[in-house]
């Protein structure tokens, strides 16, 4: 893939920022409004598909490397799974950091609120192991994917 | 003959939808179980999130979401595994 | 005023039936990847007026982002 | 209060109008380059004019209740103005590129240098 | 519903009919760059009613939604660009 | 060094935008709240600066070229578009066209310039820039009415060159 022209490139490079601080505001703030760690995780795929697409698959090759999103891939799920098997005291993924007063422990007041970061138990650390998962796992995908539509043309082209 | 059994059988399927639309409830008003109750009651106060829904998914069907993390992985793992041979 | 959200509700379906209709009906493949991102388009606001904003985040990421990108890959590599 | 649905009446029936008009133009104009002038200017002026009532209205809601839901309702607003403005006219540009690089020429066209220049 | 409902869903239901006018274009196009065109404004279209239907309810966290679909219909728009730009060449 | 520092505040006005609520840092913000916006700005740097600052041009971080740039969104540019619309309305109700792909070279060179003018030609009057020319920045504009064929720059956008190269030059 070629890249593509001088304006789409120059606005990519503002934009590309503000995706990733946008995915990243949906996934910490999963247990207060909607959103979560899937959904989040897909914003900051797409802004990793976005610079693939406006720099050429191998101009981009500077910027995203697919060893390491492999690596945070399997982070993601490691920690997820221990956060579940934490709680394996009381029962498999029981929640034992709710209403405790520690880290992510105080209470969350019944009703509408704007809302305490402070709460929530071990929800928005499985919010960032799944977040962690889900944007390498696409970051992967269209990686690997882009790079075999590229081989496939050059074979045809030869 | 073949028309008349397709023709047959999308005469049963539309007439099944026709019933079921027929019997169908009025448009944004469900019924309330008693889960969607305990649900609405509880969740705020025994998990601590405001956010209903990612409380349902991480918390009390925390198993479910343990699955469709494994699914994503095993996606990967065959799109990886798919163009293995492919250099640049 | 509700019968009024009503007809939003309905207009919005109907919209989004003839858009996948026209998805499955083009012969070339690529004017069949614009008509299913509008109807996956439709999806989401419909998922919107619901009441349902989770869901609708999640539409909107991987039906207007994510899955162009892995049909477009994959039709330019099989052409 | 009578002010502040005077001001909106105005800024909402000024984009409806506008939006209205580029979705006519999208029917009404001969070739792809025409409907692109008539769909990008239209519709974001359009846009523009229903996010700047639903600013109007969040700041003088937040003004006259003092509930600050009113007042985050605005910034958002603004944060999603400003992405559209900038994305949009991007995105015509990379259309109209496209449209030309792939052949479609303009109709009724009474010059044409790019189809001469040959770039690349 | 307060008073302001009505003023803010009747401009989202009739840019729903815009909608309407824009998917016209999309049954009948000629080329493949006038059905992206519709796309385009549908994509507008929506970010803009959204906008509108989040002021009606007054639910802050649902411009989230349209700030969502503003950046990534503009990914969506760049890839097919990008297909049509590399494709029919040869 | 300093595009590091540059792109770790912008994405931390980014999210303190984002975030304002309730709170105890001057009733906007809770103190939770600054510290995960700290510790996420910095992986956001991390991963963006090489990105947003590619060619090492600092121009832009002169804040007097931000004051400029207001100003000339706010007067000239949209008295521009709202003169844009008023033609596009006359053009679809008549449907008097009269279309052609022009050359100009405004010469501006560096890359923010350029997008700059590219965008505010596609929102005012009668122009959609087509295509530009990767050495020299000239760029292709589609005229839906053209008057001559051998145009100036004045004629497609008016004064804007000036303002531009105020802002971004």
């Amino acid at each position: 893939m070629k890249e593509m022209s001088r304006i789409v490139r120059t606005v990519t490079n503002f934009v590309y920022g503000f995706i990733i601080i946008f995915g990243f505001y949906i996934i910490v703030h999963g247990h207060l409004t909607p959103g979560g760690g899937f959904q989040g995780g897909a914003v900051v795929g797409s802004a990793f598909a976005l610079l693939l697409v406006s720099y050429g698959s191998l101009n981009s090759k500077k910027f995203l490397k697919k060893d390491i999103f492999s690596l945070f891939e399997n982070f993601g799920l490691i920690l997820f799974i221990v956060l579940g098997f934490s709680g394996l005291g009381i029962t498999f993924f029981y929640n034992f950091l709710a209403n405790s007063g520690g880290w992510f422990g105080n209470t969350a007041v019944i009703g509408v609120n704007p809302g305490n970061m402070n709460t929530g138990g071990v929800i928005p650390l499985m919010n960032i192991a799944v977040g962690l998962e889900v944007l390498s796992a696409f970051g992967v995908i269209v990686l690997t994917m882009a790079s075999a539509a590229e081989f496939t043309k050059k074979k045809e082209n030869s | 003959m073949k028309k008349i059994i397709f023709g047959i059988a999308f005469i049963i399927f539309f007439s099944f939808l026709i019933v079921s639309a027929i019997n169908m409830r009025t448009f944004g008003e469900p019924t309330f179980s008693e889960m969607d109750d305990y649900f609405i009651e509880n969740a705020q106060s025994e998990t601590g999130a405001n956010n209903v829904v990612t409380s349902i998914v991480f918390d009390y069907r925390g198993f479910d979401t343990l699955g469709e993390a494994t699914v994503l992985f095993t996606a990967v793992v065959g799109v990886v595994a798919l163009f293995r041979g492919v250099k640049k | 005023m509700s019968s009024f959200v009503e007809i939003i509700h309905i207009s919005t379906l109907v919209m989004m039936i003839i858009a996948s209709f026209l998805a499955v009906v083009f012969k070339k493949l690529l004017p069949s990847i614009v008509a299913l991102s509008v109807a996956s388009l439709l999806l989401s606001l419909e998922f919107y007026l619901l009441h349902a904003p989770d869901v609708a985040i999640a539409e909107a990421a991987i039906g207007a982002g994510l899955t162009m990108a892995i049909f477009i890959f994959a039709i330019r590599g099989t052409r | 209060m009578g002010t502040l649905l005077t001001v909106l009446y105005i800024f909402l029936g000024i984009g409806v109008f506008f939006n209205c008009l580029g979705s006519v133009g999208l029917l009404r104009f001969p070739d792809v380059y025409t409907r692109l002038h008539a769909a990008t200017k239209a519709t974001t002026f359009g846009s523009i004019f229903t996010s700047l009532a639903v600013i109007i209205y969040g700041f003088s809601r937040w003004n006259i209740t003092g509930d600050s839901k009113f007042r985050v309702l605005a910034l958002h607003t603004i944060v999603a103005l400003i992405c559209l403005i900038i994305t949009n006219p991007t995105g015509a540009h990379a259309i109209a590129r496209a449209a030309h690089r792939s052949g479609v020429m303009p109709k009724q066209a009474v010059i044409d240098e790019l189809k001469e220049a040959k770039l690349k | 519903m307060n008073e302001f409902f009505k003023i803010f869903i009747i401009p989202g239901g009739l840019l729903l009919l815009f909608m309407f006018l824009s998917l016209i274009r999309l049954i009948l196009g000629p080329t493949v760059p006038d059905r992206i065109v519709a796309l385009d404004t549908i994509n507008t279209l929506v970010v803009a009613g959204m906008i509108l239907v989040g002021a009606a309810y007054e639910e802050v966290i649902y411009i989230d939604v349209a700030i969502v679909y503003a950046l990534l219909s503009y990914i969506g728009t760049l890839y097919v660009a990008k297909y049509l730009e590399g494709g029919s060449k040869k | 060094m300093i595009d590091f520092i540059v792109t770790f505040l912008l994405s931390m006005l980014t999210y303190l935008i984002l975030t304002a609520s309730q709170g105890e840092v001057w009733g906007l913000w809770s103190i939770f709240e600054i510290i995960t916006g700290i510790v996420l700005s910095f992986i956001v740097a991390f991963i963006a600066n090489k990105v947003l600052f590619q060619k090492r041009t600092y121009r832009m971080l002169n804040p007097l070229r931000w004051v400029i740039f207001l100003i000339y969104l706010i007067g000239p540019f949209f008295w521009a578009m709202a003169k844009a619309n008023i033609d596009v309305a006359y053009r679809v109700i008549t449907g008097k066209i009269n279309p052609g792909i022009v050359k100009i070279s405004p010469g501006l060179k560096t890359d923010l310039g350029i997008t700059l003018l590219a965008d505010s030609i596609t929102l005012t009057p009668g122009t959609l820039s087509v295509d530009i020319d990767e050495k020299n920045n000239d760029l292709y504009i589609h005229w839906i009415n053209v008057t001559t064929l051998k145009p100036t720059t004045h004629h497609i956008c008016a004064n804007f060159p000036q303002w531009i190269r105020r802002i971004a030059e």
